[in-house]
């Protein structure tokens, strides 16, 4: 048993992050985010799209016989890890899980989506909506994430909920989503926690900086309580794929990207508030990955059945 | 204990009520949110009605123009006007509930002739320049310089968490006369100013918050020259002047709050009923822990207003035991939103539910006007009596 | 409107706890508790049962034409809070109840129990059972609380859950019940907060009293936030009589109750460990009122509905 | 990122499993857990019969008798021993787990001759005197006096939370050398010795705890003669020498326990659906998050072993992250047992339902070990490189 990463794995990670730094930095990112307020959609940039279809990042877990890396689940949640950290928008989790399905998602050529129970993410960017679900008549939604362009499907096409995944692999497909997911939400949780620690070791307050304050200490260390502990349930589940075991990934990983943007927030202050500070956007976008398969009590219902 | 109204107080309620019934339909549609001027001009209209009908300044000395209401008055008068959906106190906030009562409590009399009528009647709207960017929590911090010339003060420096600045008349403006020193501790050499918004050097601009809405503004001041005049209290001597009213609680504070949430609560319920989402036991019981929570905060409420009344309502009840009230009530706040969110399920993720901007200003009651961290500070060590840590 | 107490009633509660220090003091509750082991249940203190009749603690709110005090809830609630700041043993709510049905249980001649669901509390030392539920076969249990033997109904006997108290007023006076009961857990959380408050200030560690530290001075405002809103609660609800308002102030109140002994015990670290410290005696005792109805799960229920 | 075990280690489990089915039914039945030489008796009997299978000292170095165990190995030894329903280590925990490691790493070779081979076969006992009542989770300010006379230190104090004082052979005692002062800060002018439990002037009275037994004991030490010999390391290096062995954690210190709180979290889901309370959607999903807490603190166990794996085992990690494990298992504990008493309903105040005492033994692990206040700060100003604050 060796659970740490492989030199491999921290080279892919490293890979992963610096493409990212280098394309989506905190510039490109405040640009998509823009203004706030009532306005067209934000695009989706189309170029970045195929920079990650090269970098391998939709073809990482198809087999090299079809043109993919031929990675397994632990690569991929390293990979959508970096993307939570950098608030990487796009539907990226439904393009990853087309590639070697549709022409043109593995390599980032096709922007693919599909219907998660009532919400469908980026749906007039997409080539494809994928899903038992139906998202025709899907109307926009003002979505609180300005990342994250949401429709909602009428009420009565509902019906893809337990199974956002095409095809026959339906439920494992759908297990494969969650984890992913877990792993944006874990990349956030860390993100903001690296966020709040730095803020506090720079803001002064009371002649000092309010990092010396025990009640800020605290804030901080339970918030890289919760990102360690959700890092080893993210990549215990990708390494085991048990479906019970990546509900229990998805149920902490939602609590940690939640409550480590609000105490990131908490520990910001003021400063926080703002349009300008970036903890909002994870807050946002956490609410967003929360409210996808399995959420809070679908999660634990799997969790206790499991128990019996 | 006693929870029954005198007769006066419900007399005063049902003619209040009996006014608001008639007043309140006549009132123009609430204006775009986005809309400054027409959000002063609302909101001061709203203010010269209480006016006319004697129900401005209710809660002011009877010689600042007030009505000397007692603290249950005036908690009658927020509940009832909640409840009856009138306008909130929107622009006139600083001026009725801080800049007034200060030039009430420590102007001259001629300050008193010159600013305390036209917040009354609606004519002049206050804003407050406190808290900087360097000075939050530490508001004793501030760095905002003001040199004397003559019979003026040379202000440059900036502000922030400003509200209504754009269509603000005046500011309550703090700041520095001494610079910070071995011999001046950081709440000395502070000086209350009153600013005309409109003169050289202020430049206000919009502060977006994580709403997406600009609530707030930053206020920049460049040579700002303010005459001395308009000093509330001798030079120096601000941080007293400010913090006598800032202190200053009757228990009033959120009244109109909890009775809004309230409401909410019973919202939440009647939709989770609707959409189904009722059937979700862990769901209703958080409903249901909500409904005690709120109750015994509006308790908590009648308990600190009726300590104030025993007082005369005169002295008000030590902000510390605010403190305690907003403690528990930002965090109670937070999870009435989160509740929200849950009842709206994926809904929670479209801004058109009011619940969900409502749940992101919820954000910020345990940050501004003092963190829970500095709340808890304050009641261990001035309720408590634990030593202070440094 | 002042919801404040009258003179009275500040007379009423300098009196009960007056009466309680000078007879139940901590020695007596130490004597009371004595070792920990299994044995004999605690004997109950006839004599002072007796004064606390003679005291009018439960003939409080019977009619003066009746020979009792002639008070309301409010005073009730008063003096059961003290008696929970006291950790005062004993059927107290029971035979309070009782008072004016039941000769003897006015002046604290007899000791009066109730089968509450599964549970009876001083069966042994009891001159009368009430409640339709039904006591016989009962056997004892190893009370957690070595001051409230326990015993446990029979399984079937169980009838009694939502009406410990006899008579066609059952529906009211099981209200009163949890009121009164909820008044004790007040006067524990209020307890607890004074004692943590007052180790805090007294123990040094790290060369400084433990007070300064802003973590212990954060749980020990929390505690206090939790017993000032619990008061307002349990107040406001004796004012009012609501049974749902009840409920709400029982649910706030067990809370309080356990979560305020909780952290008085890790203010006070190992030395709130031990047994001769008081701290787990209002911790256990509190978890004994908290299985009293209404239990949070009923409280809570009781209050969503009254919310539609 | 490798859960898969190796063939080696594979082996070692079954060989293990294989001697622990073929030993366990010839234990003799357990002890009364309030009869502490019958514990004792027990505990190193086991001890024994480890020693003889080659199973002692597992985590040992080698040239300590031990069997220089990879970290990984141990986990798998933790784990098996405890889903076997094996004795836990009980009396030989200080000598196995602390002063024995001390002694290989710090001491003599005649002291390490002396000492470490008893505590392997289980021949003798060792318990630890290191807090005392005004030294809690400040341990450097302990005051137990040693005056040395010659060749003995002559001891004075007192100490407290001592397991298995009534029972034990050697005390590994912290006492102070030279008193605190400018020139002496305090976590100089420690000493660390073995002092025999039989000397005159040890007094070991038992202390009860809020669970109604007496698991640990209080110590009181007149004048105790201890020899020079018995100590280990330099005088007033003593702090340095425990903290060695303190903080040397593998990421072993809580396998047993998780994979325990796992079983027990099955068995109240069991309980749940035998009495009911399964119907109850908030417990059962309480139960629900439990599961997902417990498998990812198994996870989190596996992550530490196998950091310390990648040091060659030698070094083990950091015992910061220990605290990381700990905070969040030691407030998971205590919800899995509060979990416990809400399938027990009314039960939960029955002591004989074995979740009722386990549940009051939970309150502790927030505190003993550094409280989750003091595990804190630690984790904030030596994991995350916040000021220290004082």
């Amino acid at each position: 048993m060796d659970f740490r990463l492989t030199g491999d794995q921290r080279a892919l990670q490293a890979g992963v992050r610096a493409l990212l730094e280098g394309r989506f930095g905190r510039e490109r990112l405040r640009a998509a985010v823009g203004k706030p307020g009532p306005g067209p959609n934000p695009p989706l940039d189309r170029a970045l799209w195929r920079e990650l279809g090269d970098a391998g990042f939709f073809a990482l877990r198809l087999p090299a016989k079809d043109g993919g890396v031929g990675l397994g689940l632990p690569e991929a949640v390293l990979a959508f890890e970096e993307a939570g950290r950098a608030l990487l928008p796009g539907p990226l989790v439904a393009t990853h899980l087309a590639a070697g399905t549709l022409p043109g998602a593995a390599t980032g050529e096709s922007v693919v989506t599909w219907v998660d129970g009532e919400l469908v993410e980026w749906l007039d960017a997409a080539d494809c909506v994928l899903g038992p679900g139906n998202a025709a008549g899907a109307v926009p939604v003002r979505s609180v994430d300005p990342l994250t362009p949401l429709h909602r499907v009428p009420a009565g096409a509902d019906g893809a909920r337990a199974a956002p995944a095409p095809g026959a692999a339906c439920r494992s497909e759908a297990a494969v989503a969650a984890l992913l997911t877990a792993a944006e939400q874990l990349g956030s949780a860390a993100r903001t926690t690296e966020a709040a620690v730095q803020y506090a070791g720079e803001r002064e307050q009371f002649g000092r900086s309010i990092g010396a304050f025990q009640a800020v200490k605290q804030l901080c260390a339970q918030m890289l309580v919760r990102t360690e502990v959700t890092r080893s349930a993210v990549y215990g589940a990708a390494v085991t794929g048990d479906p019970v075991e990546i509900a229990g990934a998805k149920l902490l990983a939602d609590d940690a990207a939640v409550r480590n943007a609000r105490d990131c927030l908490q520990v910001h202050g003021g400063m926080g508030f703002t349009w300008e500070a970036d903890v909002h956007l994870h807050l946002k976008r956490a609410w967003v990955r929360a409210e996808r398969w399995p959420t809070a009590g679908e999660a634990a219902d799997v969790l206790a059945g499991a128990l019996l | 204990m006693d929870l029954t109204y005198t007769e006066e107080e419900q007399d005063f309620r049902a003619r209040l009520r009996e006014w608001l019934a008639a007043a309140l339909p006549t009132l123009p549609p609430r204006p775009d949110p986005l809309d400054w001027p027409a959000r002063r001009a609302y909101d001061t209209a709203w203010q010269r009605r209480l006016y006319d009908a004697g129900y401005a300044g209710l809660h002011w000395p009877a010689d600042a123009g007030g009505r000397g209401a007692t603290p249950t008055q005036h908690l009658i008068f927020l509940e009832e006007t909640e409840l009856a959906g009138a306008p909130y106190v929107g622009a006139n906030f600083v001026g009725l509930l801080h800049a007034g009562p200060t030039i009430a409590a420590e102007g001259t009399p001629e300050q008193r002739a010159r600013w305390l009528p036209p917040i009354l009647s609606g004519d002049e709207v206050w804003c407050q320049g406190f808290s900087e960017p360097d000075a939050g929590s530490d508001l004793a911090s501030l760095r905002t310089r003001a040199v004397r010339d003559g019979d003026t003060y040379i202000v440059t420096g900036s502000k922030i968490w400003t509200s209504h600045a754009e269509v603000a008349d005046w500011c309550e403006l703090l700041v520095r006369t001494e610079p910070v020193s071995a011999a001046v501790p950081r709440h000395r050499g502070i000086t209350w100013l009153a600013m005309p918004m409109n003169a050289p050097g202020v430049t206000v601009r919009p502060l977006r918050t994580l709403t997406g809405t600009a609530e707030f503004a930053e206020m920049f001041l460049d040579e700002v020259r303010v005459p001395v005049a308009n000093r509330v209290g001798d030079e120096n001597d601000g941080w007293r002047v400010t913090m006598v009213t800032l202190f200053f609680e009757r228990g009033t504070a959120f009244v109109g709050e909890v009775v809004a949430c309230r409401r909410t609560l019973r919202a939440l319920a009647a939709a989770a009923r609707a959409n189904g989402r009722w059937d979700d036991q862990e769901l209703r019981r958080t409903l249901g822990r909500l409904n005690a929570e709120f109750t015994a905060l509006w308790r908590l409420t009648q308990w600190n207003v009726s300590a104030a009344q025993r007082t005369g309502g005169a002295q008000g009840v030590p902000g510390n035991g605010g403190s305690v009230f907003k403690l528990r009530y930002s965090h109670a706040r937070q999870e009435l939103y989160d509740a929200a969110a849950r009842v709206l399920g994926p809904g929670s993720l479209d801004l058109s539910h009011d619940w969900t901007p409502d749940r992101l200003s919820s954000l910020s009651y345990t940050i501004a006007a003092g963190t829970s961290q500095i709340q808890w500070n304050i009641v261990a060590e001035r309720i408590l009596g634990l030593p202070k840590g440094r």
